[in-house]
């Protein structure tokens, strides 16, 4: 075993760490976008760790792996903001303990008005 | 070492599983079949390490590119454009 | 039993819960949705039956366009199943 | 062993939504269910024990350690064939529900549209 691949496993071994730390916060957390954010933050560097730690375990694959590395961190997020938008405009509001913390409300009232 | 590593990767899934029976509202499931798609992109470049074929990397690679746009329409969906 | 035996165990599990929940539910979007899990698991088991092509083309067509023209048919329909 | 449950149990589950379901969206789920059950199966009845894909990519490799490729290329027909089916039975239930307002099968009786 040579260098580079030690590191590699090393690698994979935190990946995998935060993509299950990722899942339990999926578990435990008690709205949806705090769920949301635990998911996508730490579920995606999780996910990158791992195809990039395969990468340098192997050194001939490290290009193809370093490409669906790139397309894991673009496609993500796009999904969980789209889903955020959607589910705010559905009408869930965020888990607050006290009142009027939800300093996005009038901002998208104002903006819907506009565009009507 | 591949066979720890999946050993987690399995009690992420059955989390990950549970919240999507469980979850209250339709953005919960969600949010669970998305994560189970990026965990099984995982998943599958590890198997690809273990069979040792350079082949089996491209169906993680599809999973990666196109795995967001089912998301993405029931998100369009929720929000009530489309 | 090797691991890949378990492994095939745990996937199988999974796939009949996956359909049962898409039977038995009353909102049909998640119903879409769950035959999209059902897809998800389908891409690996053929995955471990040695046919990456067969996986490729399940994991393009099941999570992308089935859930895209389930969705369009909701859209025109009821959502709730009485 | 395995691959045979998990594909008999997918196709009795769809069975069971086409047989008793009254909504005509559930009954195409149900066929959707059905056509993943057999894809399972006919995959499953060409696999051979300790065999690779049948991808000549390396040289070292030989046709008899590799499992049987014709009920692969089968089945990847038959997916996007059921793709198609699906499609058009989803373009249909569209069609009936824009006549019938409903998607009630027990309250679609009468045959002219």
């Amino acid at each position: 075993m040579g260098v580079v691949e030690i590191i590699g496993w090393v690698i994979i071994v935190i990946g995998v760490a935060f993509l299950f730390l990722g899942a339990l916060g999926l578990f435990r957390m008690p709205d949806v976008y705090s769920r949301m954010q635990t998911a996508t933050k730490s579920v995606t560097f999780g996910t990158m760790g791992t195809i990039f730690g395969v990468g340098l375990v192997h050194p001939e694959w490290f290009w193809k792996t370093l490409i669906i590395a790139v397309f894991i961190a673009i496609s993500n997020p796009i999904s969980s903001h789209a889903l955020a938008r959607g589910s705010y405009k559905m009408g869930i509001r965020p888990f607050t303990k006290e009142e009027n913390m939800d300093d996005l409300e009038p901002v998208v009232d104002k903006s819907e008005d506009e565009e009507e | 070492m591949i066979l720890y590593i999946l050993i987690v990767l399995g009690l992420a899934t059955f989390f990950v599983v549970h919240r999507g029976l469980k979850g209250p509202t339709p953005s919960d499931r969600i949010v669970a079949l998305d994560n189970i798609t990026t965990i099984t992109t995982a998943g599958l470049v590890l198997l690809g390490l273990y069979f040792d074929r350079y082949i089996y990397i491209d169906v993680a690679l599809i999973y990666g590119v196109l795995s967001f746009i089912g998301v993405l329409t029931l998100a369009r969906y929720l929000e009530g454009g489309l | 039993m090797s691991w890949l035996a378990v492994l095939v165990l745990v996937l199988v599990v999974v796939q009949i819960i996956a359909a049962l929940f898409s039977v038995w539910q009353k909102d049909l979007l998640l119903a879409a949705l769950g035959t999209s899990a059902i897809s998800v698991v389908l891409s690996v088991l053929f995955y471990l039956l040695q046919a990456p092509d067969v996986a490729l083309t399940e994991a393009a067509i099941g999570v992308a366009l089935s859930t895209i023209i389930f969705v369009i048919a909701i859209k025109k329909t009821d959502r709730y199943e009485e | 062993m395995l691959y045979y449950i998990g594909a008999i149990s997918l196709i009795l589950i769809g069975m069971y939504a086409v047989l008793t379901k009254k909504n005509l969206l559930k009954i195409v789920v149900g066929l959707s269910i059905v056509d993943s059950g057999v894809n399972l199966l006919f995959i499953s009845v060409g696999y051979v024990k300790d065999a690779t894909a049948p991808i000549f990519s390396m040289p070292s490799l030989t046709a008899d350690k590799m499992v049987d490729p014709v009920p692969q290329a089968l089945v990847l027909t038959a997916i996007v064939i059921g793709l198609a089916t699906t499609a058009v039975a989803l373009g249909l239930v569209i069609r009936l529900y824009d006549h019938h307002k409903t998607l009630n099968i027990n309250k679609i009786r009468q045959l002219k549209w």
